[in-house]
């Protein structure tokens, strides 16, 4: 169980949001709701363990009860991230950057394992080719791709169909289905057609 | 549908007993990890050259426009051996802060903090920019030595010198990039607070080197330098090694 | 003691002077600073809203 | 508030003492202006300990987050760095009545050169950085390895160099006479006490701006 209590973040004297609480179980999706510039991006990367909190905390809960919980640092090595602004290398091609990202992950992966994840993205084909190549909507597949690699407990998806066609949109379903059965998800979004995928609202 | 590579870490299973040993999931780094990220270094600079062109540019440039300046001239080997070390140091102050800077810049740094173990993210970049200066000085130095005129007399120890060189400026550009790659103004940033640091390992490279020109007398003696460089190699790579996680986590 | 050392003694310490009383002014400024954003050296009750671990952990 | 009359007090008789003193013969010279020893060395000390103590919270910031650490980590830089510009000064003048020049490259200028470079790049960093947070913890890094590097740099020119490169006495004013080595060690007393002081004043302050701004959020 993902545990957020009394988070509040400001940048100098611009304060970003206060006072968030709420708690997410295992096996939900929940949609992070909020106006442009109500902190959902912030708050993303807080769970992440990417930007400190100016108070509060975020914490894991294994077991629902505070035995075992995890603190930031640790949380932070559970999460796949996909975000307009965390983007892969461009420099690299697909496989170049599923390859490194496994790796420094420690997930050793063999070739043929990169491209049967590939092909659960429909991006087998363009593995050779340099991330700068790819269009915005493949690129945000490839982001989902690096995300859901390492079988993250905690999915956290920031504006994931922005740049996604239909067959897009059906990947990234079953991306969140998937994740589902081996945890929670994160997913920040205006999108009406995101909440479908979602069990529970979180308004910023 | 599952999603997550074949090879992953956990087994699929429970809810619960996929969740649970997360404790043990903390990645250290590993040589593994180090040589995926100096891969990865190397792959995207030889794709773009960026660095490579800079420093190259710089290094190579500078001894033909001093032998154009200076070539009338009988230099002394105190003076040739800090012009060489001027000129390196600042064809590595052009280049080394790159590659934590395009982390930066193109916004990777979010995925690589996520991803990678900090350690790793300093030993890979550090590896990186040690074999782009020995790449570019074994260009460089000849160069240098053919166009002023230098009397190579110690030639090991010349390479001993550059080689403590070369760890002490790795090592110390890699954690300054990173300091300075978070700043504004990163490029200018990152000379000012470099040089200050450098200096103690420039000096004694500078006398080591001289050496190594034929300087006699007291400044003909290397083995001081020599015990300097190695101490602050020592050093640096101790406080980089201590510090670089409260500069690269949040 | 010749007359150019007497000088620069009382140039000395007129000096220091300055510098003395300036300091402490300052202190009367902080301490009044203090009193009205709340003494801020001492620890705040961490119950204030808003304010929370990052800031008021021991 | 005794602590700021003792420091008064106490520098005030330093001064007066460091006049007062039979003159120092370093070799054969007696030097002059030697009352400026009085003043640059405790300065010099008190500037070392600056930079110790900077480096120190620096540390402390880094284990606890207590922005109460950096404040004064900040204070004690800031506070070092202007006694380091002060004991510049007041050695070139020393030096040019001593030597005949104001600036020799003597390992010791040297040395102080680097020093002030790399507190002029911490204070550079500072203003550079927008994240409060990892400003401080970039300044408290940059306070420890100019630290380590500091001491480094006043080791590698004594040990480049000839034993006689340097001008600057090094036992001249300790080993004198006990009159003067009194007198020179109440006066580096009253000068860290001064320090204290007002590295601790320095940080009230810091602490006050961050509490409007807090205040200005809350």
């Amino acid at each position: 169980m993902l545990c957020v209590r009394k988070l509040a973040k400001r940048y100098g004297a611009r304060v970003v949001f206060r006072d968030v609480n709420f708690e997410v179980e295992v096996g939900t999706v929940a949609a992070v709701l909020g106006s442009n510039g109500a902190g959902k991006s912030t708050l993303l990367k807080i769970v992440a363990g990417l930007t400190r909190p100016t108070s509060g905390r975020v914490q894991w809960l294994p077991t629902g009860d505070a035995q075992g919980a995890l603190d930031a640092e640790v949380l932070q090595w559970q999460c796949g991230l996909a975000a307009p602004d965390a983007p892969v290398y461009r420099e690299l091609t697909v496989g170049e950057n599923l390859e490194f990202f496994g790796r420094v992950r420690g997930v050793e992966l063999t070739p043929d394992a990169v491209l049967s994840h590939l092909e659960k993205f429909s991006l087998h084909t363009r593995r050779n080719d340099l991330a700068m190549d790819l269009s915005s909507g493949l690129r945000a597949r490839l982001q989902l791709a690096v995300a859901t690699l390492h079988r993250a407990p905690l999915l956290l998806l920031d504006e994931p169909s922005a740049n996604l066609d239909e067959a897009g949109r059906a990947i990234l379903q079953r991306v969140v289905e998937a994740q589902r059965e081996q945890g929670l998800a994160l997913i920040a979004t205006n999108d009406p057609r995101d909440l479908e995928l979602c069990d529970e609202r979180i308004e910023l | 549908m599952e999603i997550g590579s074949s090879a992953a870490i956990q087994p699929p299973g429970a809810r619960e007993s996929t969740l649970h040993p997360l404790t043990a999931l903390v990645p250290r780094a590993t040589w593994a990890t180090v040589q995926a990220v100096f891969w990865k270094d190397w792959r995207s600079e030889w794709r773009t050259r960026a660095a490579l062109n800079s420093i190259a540019l710089f290094s190579i440039a500078s001894p033909v426009a001093l032998s154009f300046s200076v070539a009338r001239q009988r230099l002394e080997p105190e003076t040739l051996a800090g012009l060489l070390w001027t000129v390196l140091l600042f064809a590595a102050l052009v280049g080394l802060a790159r590659s934590f800077v395009k982390e930066e810049e193109s916004g990777t740094a979010t995925l690589l903090r996520l991803s990678c173990p900090p350690d790793a993210v300093l030993w890979g970049k550090a590896l990186f920019n040690l074999v782009l200066l020995v790449g570019t000085q074994a260009a460089a130095v000849p160069i240098f030595v053919l166009l002023l005129n230098a009397q190579l007399s110690r030639a090991g120890l010349l390479l001993l010198v550059l080689l403590l060189g070369d760890v002490g400026l790795a090592v110390v550009s890699s954690l300054l990039g990173a300091i300075a790659s978070q700043a504004r103004a990163r490029g200018s940033l990152f000379a000012a607070i470099a040089v200050p640091l450098v200096l103690p390992l420039l000096v004694a490279a500078s006398t080591g080197t001289a050496a190594a020109f034929g300087a006699v007398g007291p400044q003909g003696d290397f083995w001081p330098a020599l015990q300097i460089m190695l101490g602050y190699d020592v050093a640096v790579v101790t406080a980089a090694w201590m510090l670089f996680d409260f500069v690269w986590s949040a | 003691m010749s007359t150019d050392l007497m000088f620069v003694l009382a140039v000395a310490v007129i000096t220091w002077g300055g510098v003395f009383f300036y300091l402490l002014r300052l202190e009367r400024l902080a301490r009044n600073l203090e009193q009205q954003v709340g003494d801020d050296l001492t620890p705040r009750p961490a119950s204030r809203h808003g304010k929370g671990e990052s800031e008021d952990q021991q | 508030m005794v602590f700021p009359f003792v420091v008064g007090i106490w520098v005030t008789a330093g001064i007066l003492i460091g006049f007062a003193v039979p003159p120092i013969h370093d070799g054969n010279l007696i030097l002059r202006t030697r009352q400026i020893a009085f003043f640059h060395v405790p300065m010099a000390i008190a500037m070392e300990v600056a930079f110790l103590m900077a480096a120190w919270y620096g540390i402390s910031w880094l284990r606890t987050r207590q922005p109460r650490y950096d404040a004064l980590s900040l204070a004690y830089a800031e506070v070092g760095t202007v006694f380091c510009v002060i004991a510049t000064i007041t050695g070139a003048i020393f030096a040019r009545t001593n030597w005949g020049a104001y600036w020799s490259w003597d390992p010791q200028q040297v040395g102080i050169v680097t020093t002030l470079l790399t507190y002029a790049a911490l204070f550079a960093l500072r203003g550079a950085v927008e994240d409060e947070d990892k400003k401080r913890n970039l300044w408290a890094v940059y306070a420890i390895i100019g630290l380590i590097v500091a001491i480094f740099s006043t080791m590698v020119y004594r040990r480049l160099l000839p034993d006689n490169a340097t001008l600057h006495p090094s036992n001249t004013v300790i080993t004198s006479d006990a009159l003067n080595k009194f007198a020179l060690w109440f006066n580096v007393i009253g000068y860290i006490m001064l320090l204290v002081w007002m590295a601790k004043l320095r940080s009230r302050f810091e602490m006050a701006s961050q509490r409007l701004r807090e205040v200005q959020w809350a």
